[in-house]
């Protein structure tokens, strides 16, 4: 966990030297569980700034809301620094208009996996510094070890590091198992098709469309996205089957070569459907037929934007 | 399922009557419908007031709401002038004479004929906006309803005269002595015999009095804009200046919230309001 | 329901170099195989067939030139890493890898696709309707919240 | 009428009532609660969270559903209305409220929702009181309560064993006509924890002049403020139990006119055909969101159009806090001249 004090004097640095116009942080939210992410313009405002382990957004989702000249300062984590340099890839934001303060990230704690041990109504939640965390909640008094609350995809993390921020605070971590990340996928893939295909209908078919994933995604940021589409409408528009498996199968396919696996789209879900299964396996595949890894530079074209003979294809006749 | 009938949601069966280009560059086109049943013509033009609007639907492809361009003496159909803007217009736009179609109204609160009674009528419509005007002033032609107003002005601008809507009977209404009419386009053509310039520029130009006289302004929102402060400069007040809005519409009922402004529902407190009460909704526009 | 599978074809317009194939194609395509004529398998979009799919068919076959072959060049390279991996997603959550079938055809190939169809079309037969992906051809009621 | 229903009696009860009707009741989804009809062999939730995940609006507007069924090349017919009688047990005040409010919305004069009113027309609502209101809820700060009674035909307190029943309609009476009566003494300790429920909730913030501040702030850079991190997705208004608005969709290849649920925190909500938008960005849809319930409404039937219910707190993905917004509401400048 990085110190607080030294992330706070760098975004203070960023703006009274004019580095940056603004800066994309965290601030505590209005209830424990809850931090928010925060705008900073001035210094002053930096005093607000909050960081800890229930940041559960990710930040760059809001990049493309601001004019590609504006000097942005932003706090990232593993995660969020290859959703910027994707970004970065597609046009969305000019590097040298972006200061990156790089945070090693040791995971989100996942507040749903709080409030199933402690009951809703949380007071307060305390980070210490030997991975506990320890929550005061109406039913009582909660130590929790912080590795059983991380978010699975934070749990599966491959790359904690910031990899191309300005300036990182923080001690480095060490890098995570990629075997972790395989996991998933493999056992999803070990089902038998009726099984996975139970699977993926009970976690689609709980959607209400309130496209909280799309928007919570950096990637998504088209201005009209496939299921606004009126003529064609290329999927139903309601919470049938075939419109909530359409959107489910679009949403994650679309991200093919452009998902950090940040789980962000997850967390926003306020019907707790699993998604990352999806993705993940998209990008499992990117890794072991393309080794592409989204995000770990600006210049590296996603496959589907490479065109090359060499591909091992099968049906060719 | 009698009860079931009275649905809001359920379009009257309708069929195409006639349909033809109303532009020269294609983008309008108007249609007049017919009823397939006796008794919803009765209904229809039982409530029918002018200024009203109907929501057309295509089956398969939707509804759009579109202002009643003609008056109930007219005859036992009704007329729209579509502009080809998204899917379901230009689904209309596709439609022959005999293909049935589905329209849900007359919905919304129309002009306030009642109130207008024994006043000065000042009626500046532009574009396609017009169209309900026109449903207006054919309505006020009826003999047994002229008598009950005032002096009628009509001021009627298109950027093209191409555009212009309803070309017969606007140059039929040039002869009429109990009115006055003028037309404008945006930039001056050969053979064009009326005004050129912008709408509220033609108003300021035209100079209708305000004394014991409403005006009504239908048009895009820009004209609209800008022709409500030349009314304000030449006296009318707040209260008898009427205008009709659009918004995106779905339900017209009140229900879906979609037109929703402040405390009302365009679709069902609506479309036609003065500007006194405007100024006193939020500027969602 | 009928136990000839529905068929989708995506095919290429230049895929086909003999004229009297592509007036198979064209004229003589049998009534369960719905024809979309496309002006490459580049522009293929991954929607079309997740259209195809919810539209209710049994098989989807996507037909295009070899590599090198294309007549813009590189439209069915791109196209073959795009499709081939939404058919290898699609058969991850339930619509099986054998109902999408790629046909790469040559220059000189003659016949070909006749031969294929009716080879895929057994294919499908032997696997049966396609019935776990929902559609939007039937009428289905809302999901679990509704 | 006061009565005693024994809670060892209750799956009893539910199943005299499946006689009749189909009865839901919250159950557990994965991992939230979910009014689901009961079955046999049901377990219920009702100690599990406050409220369902998703606010029971939905049993009366669904998330979709068909209007019209298109029958022909052009032509169509209404899908008939669901007059299935249905009892929904254990629903919470905050909800049952806000079924008062929109039946201002589908059951009015001039135009009457069919859909919506036969699903009224043949549902009991029995609440449940929360005797432990929950942290983000604030009903009693806008004008609701966790015993409040609109919109049931009856209310149950918790009392340990036994809940205690209070009916509120003739129909919610004849639902308990079995039970035997209450006593003084146990009407008396609901009554005393009724008020203590309502007495551990604080004033979220103030509703005197909230209405006025907001109407004349209109055009101020609060909006800005409140709406900078919101992602503009629908999970406050698809969660809100008073939230109502709706899409109406040509299903063409399913062959049916359905309306599905929608919400002015989307672009597309107000976008017109033109390209033009009223509502362009976060600042005036959030505003439109926060206006539509803490003015519009009050405009229209002199309430407050939100129940307190709290899911738009618990579940907005940016810990936005609506609480916090209106709050900041009150430290604007009133009597701004309305421009």
């Amino acid at each position: 966990m990085p110190e607080l004090d030294a992330l706070k004097a760098e975004a203070k640095r960023l703006l009274d030297e004019g580095i940056v116009e603004m800066v994309i942080g965290f601030k505590a939210g209005d209830t424990p569980l809850h931090p928010q992410p925060a705008f900073f313009k001035t210094s002053e405002e930096i005093d607000q700034l909050v960081y800890n382990a229930l940041c559960q957004n990710n930040l760059a989702t809001y990049l493309t809301r601001f004019p590609k000249t504006q000097k942005i300062g932003m706090l990232v984590r593993g995660c969020e620094n290859r959703s910027v340099n994707a970004l970065v890839f597609e046009g969305q934001h000019p590097r040298e208009n972006l200061y990156l303060i790089g945070i090693p990230c040791e995971g989100i704690i996942d507040w749903r996996k709080i409030i199933e041990k402690t009951g809703e109504e949380v007071i307060s939640v305390f980070e210490q510094s030997d991975n506990k965390i320890l929550v005061e909640s109406k039913s009582g008094s909660f130590t929790l070890e912080k590795t059983t609350l991380l978010h699975e995809s934070c749990a599966r993390c491959i790359h904690p590091n910031p990899i191309s921020a300005d300036i990182v605070i923080g001690e480095l971590l060490p890098e995570g198992d990629p075997a972790l990340a395989r996991e998933q996928v493999a056992a999803f893939t070990d089902l038998s098709l009726q099984e996975r295909h139970a699977w993926f209908r009970q976690e689609a078919e709980r959607c209400i469309r309130c496209y909280a994933c799309r928007e919570a995604c950096p990637m998504c940021y088209c201005e009209e996205c496939f299921v606004d589409h009126v003529s064609p409408r290329w999927t139903e528009s309601g919470t049938t089957p075939a419109g909530m498996q359409g959107w489910h199968i679009v949403r994650a396919f679309h991200q093919t070569g452009r998902c950090t696996s940040c789980g962000a789209c997850e967390r926003a879900c306020p019907m707790d459907i699993k998604m990352t299964y999806l993705t993940e396996k998209l990008n499992q595949d990117m890794r072991q037929k393309y080794n592409f890894e989204v995000g770990l530079d600006t210049e590296t074209p996603p496959p589907f934007s490479t065109i090359t003979l060499d591909d091992k294809s099968r049906f060719i006749v | 399922m009698s009860n079931e009938a009275h649905s809001p949601y359920l379009p009257i069966p309708m069929h195409v009557l006639h349909a033809y280009y109303e532009s020269n560059d294609h983008s309008l086109k108007t249609l007049e419908l017919s009823f397939d049943d006796p008794q919803d013509a009765r209904e229809f033009f039982a409530a029918y007031n002018p200024g009203q609007f109907c929501l057309l639907s295509v089956i398969g492809k939707g509804e759009s709401a579109l202002g009643i361009a003609s008056a109930a003496w007219e005859g036992d159909f009704v007329r729209f002038t579509v502009q080809k803007m998204g899917s379901v217009t230009t689904a209309l736009h596709e439609l022959k004479p005999g293909d049935p179609i589905g329209i849900r109204g007359p919905l919304g609160n129309g002009f306030p004929l009642e109130d207008w009674k024994g006043k000065n009528l000042v009626i500046i419509g532009g574009g396609c906006a017009f169209s309900t005007l026109y449903a207006l002033t054919k309505h006020l032609h009826h003999p047994s309803n002229r008598g009950d107003y005032g002096k009628m002005t009509v001021i009627y601008g298109t950027r093209t005269s191409g555009l212009c809507m309803y070309k017969q009977d606007i140059a039929a209404w040039h002869q009429r002595e109990d009115m006055e009419v003028h037309q404008a386009i945006d930039v001056p053509e050969q053979d064009w015999l009326h005004h050129v310039g912008y709408v509220p520029d033609v108003v300021r130009e035209v100079q209708p009095s305000p004394v014991n006289s409403v005006a009504v302004v239908c048009g895009p929102p820009i004209m609209t804009k800008f022709t409500l402060p030349a009314l304000v400069e030449l006296g009318f007040t707040p209260e008898t200046i009427f205008t009709s809005l659009e918004k995106r519409m779905k339900c017209g009922v009140g229900k879906c919230g979609r037109c929703n402004l402040g405390p009302k529902y365009i679709c069902k407190d609506g479309p036609v309001f003065s500007l006194a009460e405007l100024n006193n909704l939020p500027a969602d526009l | 329901m009928s136990e000839t599978p529905k068929l989708v074809l995506f095919q290429c317009q230049w895929c086909l170099f003999s004229p009297a194939d592509q007036e198979w194609v064209d004229n003589q395509l049998p009534a369960n195989i719905h024809l979309i004529k496309v002006p490459c398998t580049g522009r293929i979009n991954p929607l079309y067939l997740l259209n195809a799919v919810q539209g209710g068919a049994d098989g989807i076959m996507i037909s295009g030139c070899l590599p090198e072959q294309c007549h813009f060049k590189t439209g069915n390279i791109g196209a073959r890493r795009q499709l081939e991996e939404f058919s290898d997603y699609l058969n991850y959550i339930g619509y099986e890898q054998e109902r999408v079938r790629f046909l790469w055809l040559d220059l000189q190939d003659r016949g070909i696709i006749q031969k294929e169809l009716a080879a895929f079309e057994a294919q499908l037969e032997a696997l049966g309707p396609a019935h776990n992906l929902a559609t939007r051809t039937v009428k289905s009621a809302g999901g679990a919240n509704a | 009428m006061n009565l005693i229903l024994k809670k060892d009696q209750l799956n009893h009860q539910l199943n005299a009532w499946r006689q009749d009707y189909e009865v839901y009741a919250p159950q557990s989804l994965q991992n939230y609660t979910h009014f689901l009809p009961l079955q046999d062999g049901f377990e219920l939730a009702l100690d599990k969270a406050h409220n369902t995940r998703i606010p029971p609006k939905a049993l009366f507007l669904p998330t979709s559903e068909a209007l019209l069924k298109f029958t022909r090349v052009g032509g169509y017919e209404q899908v008939p209305t669901e007059t299935t009688p249905r009892l929904i047990f254990g629903i919470r005040p905050c909800d049952a409220h806000a079924m008062t409010m929109l039946d201002t919305v589908f059951e009015q004069e001039r135009y009457t929702d069919p859909h919506w009113q036969a699903r009224r027309d043949a549902t009991l609502l029995v609440g449940l009181g929360c005797h432990e209101p929950c942290q983000t809820g604030f009903c009693t700060t806008v004008g609701s309560g966790p015993f409040n009674h609109a919109g049931l035909d009856a209310i149950l307190t918790d009392l340990g064993d036994i809940f205690l029943v209070e009916t509120l309609t003739e129909k919610g009476e004849s639902l308990f006509s079995q039970l035997e009566t209450a006593t003084e003494e146990q009407s008396a300790q609901a009554s005393v924890l009724q008020q203590a429920a309502a007495a551990s909730m604080p004033i979220a913030f103030e509703t005197e002049g909230l209405k006025e501040k907001l109407d004349q702030n209109f055009d101020s850079p609060y909006w800005e403020e409140i709406s900078r991190s919101c992602l503009s997705c629908g999970v406050c208004t698809f969660l809100c139990p008073t939230c109502f608005c709706f899409d109406i969709v040509d299903e063409a290849q399913r062959g049916e006119r359905v309306r599905n649920w929608d919400t002015c925190m989307f672009r597309t909500y107000s976008l017109e055909a033109s390209g033009h938008n009223p509502r362009p960005s976060r600042v005036e849809r959030t505003r439109q969101r926060l206006s539509h319930k803490y003015t519009y409404w009050v405009d229209q039937i002199n309430q407050i159009g939100c129940t307190g219910c709290g899911r738009c707190v618990r579940y907005c993905p940016v810990g936005l806090d609506i609480r916090a917004m209106l709050r900041k509401a009150n430290q604007l400048p009133s009597e701004v001249a309305h421009v």
